[in-house]
């Protein structure tokens, strides 16, 4: 099940740190999939992947592959940001319900933000050094 | 919280402290907030060697001298057998210090203690002060990545209020509106001139729906309240008001949950504020007056609705009827607010209290509102996730 | 402070957390903390959703994530009733983190709380941290620009205290062979290799008189403290220690006064003890154990002539006689110390405060000392112009 | 009353900051003066200058120059030290008890730390971006 791949030139603005845990996270997401994790303990699926059941406090992940399908809960476009992205003009960004269950939080790309309950898809995106998530209209990611 | 009384209080006008480029400063931080704490001190009618306990909101990341409330102590020559610190949560910031500040009174630990902190930080590059506030306000690892700015927040609130309610950008800018409309008398306030609705809509989108207007503009200041029991207060025969009821209340999350909630509904500040006014023996009805924590219009309008002042889905029209400006019957943020009287997040709660003050000793000049008997202050964690209330009443 | 009682802590070993040059980190600095306060709330037979106040050291500037107290609530999955807030104040950061969650049950406003924090720094290039630590530890225009660091400051008071006791460089490192002796059977130790003294006097300067084995090295830890009520501990059935007594004092300096006084004599040290000796009525004689915040070997010296453990200047002579070392009349910080349990400046005092619980619960093992019934610790803020000091039972 | 001036090339680690009322200390520095403050309500006698008296908290202070004469109350040559300092191997900083009173600490110049008790006598060190401060024992000034 593996994500649309969508390349942008330049590096990303603050770039991700990665440890022994969130390693896996992002060699998958570098191979097209978004992992979540879900808690072996009480079944509670989190996004981002966490070692800590938020609901139950234990310390028992599994990884599990999520769709990349979801739903735009609200969007903003940033046209006053950090130095660091707002070089690039307005951007972007969205809260996405991810169709398993977790809410996230992504750049939304495309000119204009779509409305606000659109379906969505989530996509790797591929900079100069390394890759992130993000989102864009379901129909978009189906051309 | 019964048990605390504030029997004085002195703030810089909300603005720009920090000198232009090129020019030599007036004073440096600790200059600005001792000058600031002696005139507290003064109108309590007590000095630098009655404190006890001295809590600072911790400073900026512009404040050059660190061990900051060290050496703000050892500057006004205080001797303190209560405590010294610096405390920060993001907005909740200026209501942690008058709370540990308060709590030390209460254990008796001090007989007067000051709540105090000074943020001169509007010299700092603005894509510098936004890189570290990204930081502030998402996880740093899946969320800032994206550029989140602290206030990208209130406009997915905004955005989504919008789309579920029906109410338009116009109707929710009216709190900008509303905010000048009292800011108009207010010394301390950063905006005074009156703002007309056009004049708000046309301005450059910051943070989509939200212009330039519509957001807290970089602001500074320093403040200090001072503290004791409502004994002792009225033993010094100063005017004073009361803390009759304190709440506090967070909902698990840092800016957003991991599953679906409604991010308009501020279950926090809701719970704070039940919390505080049950200790006060009250309810939402029995409040006068109002200072929230709101730095975006949009924020004006969910926080009135999370305290029941308004039916869910009818801030923004109480704010378009005039409700909760000058005249209305629901007066709002009489200070003017985080739009008009201005923003220095640390201090904004304290700036908040400042204002309950003035208008519960009826002192608040042109913006006085008449019969404020009772308050209710609020301030929040990052999107409304946590919230600190705290209810005030005239010492009797 | 009668009515609190710790019922559970955790804490990694002190040492480096931070991952080597070029390695992956193991975990990131809420991992660590989560797992740290999981196992304390565990240990207390808790969980998070009991947890109503939490009381945070704030980060050092190597922590990436701001806002952190929110967003490891958020993790740990908090809810709260009390209140959320990182404070800080030099070396007193831990105590004033426990002091404040402390404060929140005594007012009613916590059934439980925690105080805790983390400090992974110690990868951060040591001349970026000494340029930030210099504006701590002086005035940033007048002491900053000729260079002290925050050690220079004890450096000051060992040449003094040399000076006017005849006290040599060898009698005061002894502080440095008896904390290994301690720190060898302290799982949590970051030093437990013994030391003799030629290796100690044979090491480079860093701050003429001390040498690199009497002043502290860099180090990080995680540490979580669980506090209750008495009754509530009672009825948990939990082995817990009391917090008896409680004082706060300082001499209104910021590290230094601006004329002549003695820097070596400490009296915010002797002011904030004897506050809580009197708070719960003992004196020091009926104190069977004590952890002092003393980052260099003359601190421990100096801190237990303040304290009135030995008479003016015999100090070192004590430690040199081994009374302060392991089978000695007056144990000082069994747990090694800042020179051999390590010292993680922010965290310090957390660590203190658990050594003593261990011991007063019976369960330190081989560095146990027997008939321990009575603990005093006491940290401080900036050359200990002023400090913070509680004593601890046992829960009977 | 002017203090022995001694030139140290190079910049100063950190260069202390400058306002409308330091202004005024720091340019009788460089013309070799060393002021104080004294409180016109309570005679207390400060250094650094100070806008609010911390023995009695009048915002009412008057400039006074200060002989350079004092005592070292003590020492230490600091081996390990900030980046902006360290580049130019161990140096001394000392306590030192001015004659009029005060107490301040500085940069003790000279080869090695002059034993406590030492008559010292300040001096003004010139840096390439600006004046600073020292200390040397009296009788090296005296040369
Ligand atoms: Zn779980
Ligand atoms: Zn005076």
């Amino acid at each position: 099940m593996s994500l649309p791949q969508v390349v942008l030139p330049g590096r990303r603005g603050i770039p991700p740190r990665v440890n022994t845990f969130t390693a896996r996270f992002w060699s998958a997401l570098e191979d097209g999939a978004l992992l979540g994790t879900r808690c072996n303990a009480c079944a509670h699926l989190t996004f981002p992947p966490r070692r800590i059941c938020i609901a139950c406090g234990a310390q028992d992940p599994e990884w599990i592959e999520l769709s990349g399908a979801g739903t735009l809960y609200s969007a903003t476009v940033i046209h006053a940001g950090p130095s660091l992205y707002w070089a690039g003009g307005p951007y972007t960004v969205g809260i996405i319900d991810l169709a398993e269950g977790p809410r996230l939080v992504t750049r939304v790309l495309g000119a204009l933000p779509p409305p606000i309950g659109s379906p969505m898809q989530m996509v790797v995106t591929h900079h100069d050094d390394g890759c992130l998530f993000a989102a864009t209209l379901a129909a978009a990611a189906d051309n | 919280m019964p048990g605390i009384a504030i029997i004085g209080a002195a703030a810089t006008p909300v603005g720009r402290l920090a000198p232009r480029a090129g020019a030599m400063a007036e004073g440096f931080d600790h200059e600005v907030l001792g000058a600031v704490a002696l005139q507290a001190m003064s109108e309590a009618g007590i000095t630098p060697r009655d404190i006890d306990s001295a809590v600072f909101t911790a400073p900026p990341p512009t404040t050059r001298q660190l061990g900051f409330g060290s050496f703000m102590a050892a500057q006004l020559g205080l001797r303190l057998r209560g405590q010294l610190a610096e405390v920060q949560e993001m907005g909740i910031t200026g209501g942690l210090a008058f709370d540990q500040a308060a709590a030390d009174v209460m254990l008796g630990r001090a007989d007067f203690a000051l709540a105090l902190g000074v943020a001169i930080q509007s010299g700092a590059d603005s894509g510098m002060a936004m890189d570290h506030s990204v930081r502030v306000v998402g996880d740093v690892d899946f969320q800032s990545p994206f550029g989140l700015t602290p206030i990208a927040w209130y406009a997915f609130d905004a955005a989504r209020y919008m789309h579920e309610t029906g109410a338009t950008r116009a109707d929710i800018a009216h709190v900008a509106l509303k905010s000048r409309g009292f800011a108009r008398h207010n010394p301390l306030a950063q905006f005074r001139e009156p703002l007309g609705l056009d004049e708000v809509l046309r301005q450059p989108m910051v943070v989509e729906p939200l212009g330039r207007l519509e957001v807290p503009a970089r602001a500074d200041g320093a403040i200090c309240l001072v503290l004791c029991s409502p004994e002792r207060a009225r033993a010094l025969g100063v005017p004073a008001v009361e803390v009759t009821g304190r709440g506090f209340a967070s909902d698990g999350h840092h800016q957003m949950g991991d599953h679906h909630h409604d991010i308009t509904a501020f279950p926090a500040a809701h719970g704070a504020a039940a919390a505080a006014l049950t200790e006060a023996r009250c309810s939402i009805k029995d409040i006068d007056i109002a200072e929230l924590y709101a730095p975006c219009t949009i924020t004006e309008v969910l926080v009135s609705e999370a305290l029941g002042m308004f039916p869910r889905g009818h801030g923004a029209a109480a704010a378009r009827e005039g409700r909760t400006g000058p005249g209305g019957d629901r007066p709002l943020n009489t200070s003017g607010g985080c739009l008009a009287r201005g923003h220095p997040p640390s201090l904004t709660a304290l700036y908040g209290l400042l204002e309950l003050r003035e208008q519960l000793l009826g002192r608040a000049g042109a913006r006085q509102l008449q019969g404020a008997r009772r308050g209710l202050h609020i301030c929040e964690l990052g999107n409304y996730n946590a919230a600190l209330a705290h209810v005030l009443e005239r010492l009797a």
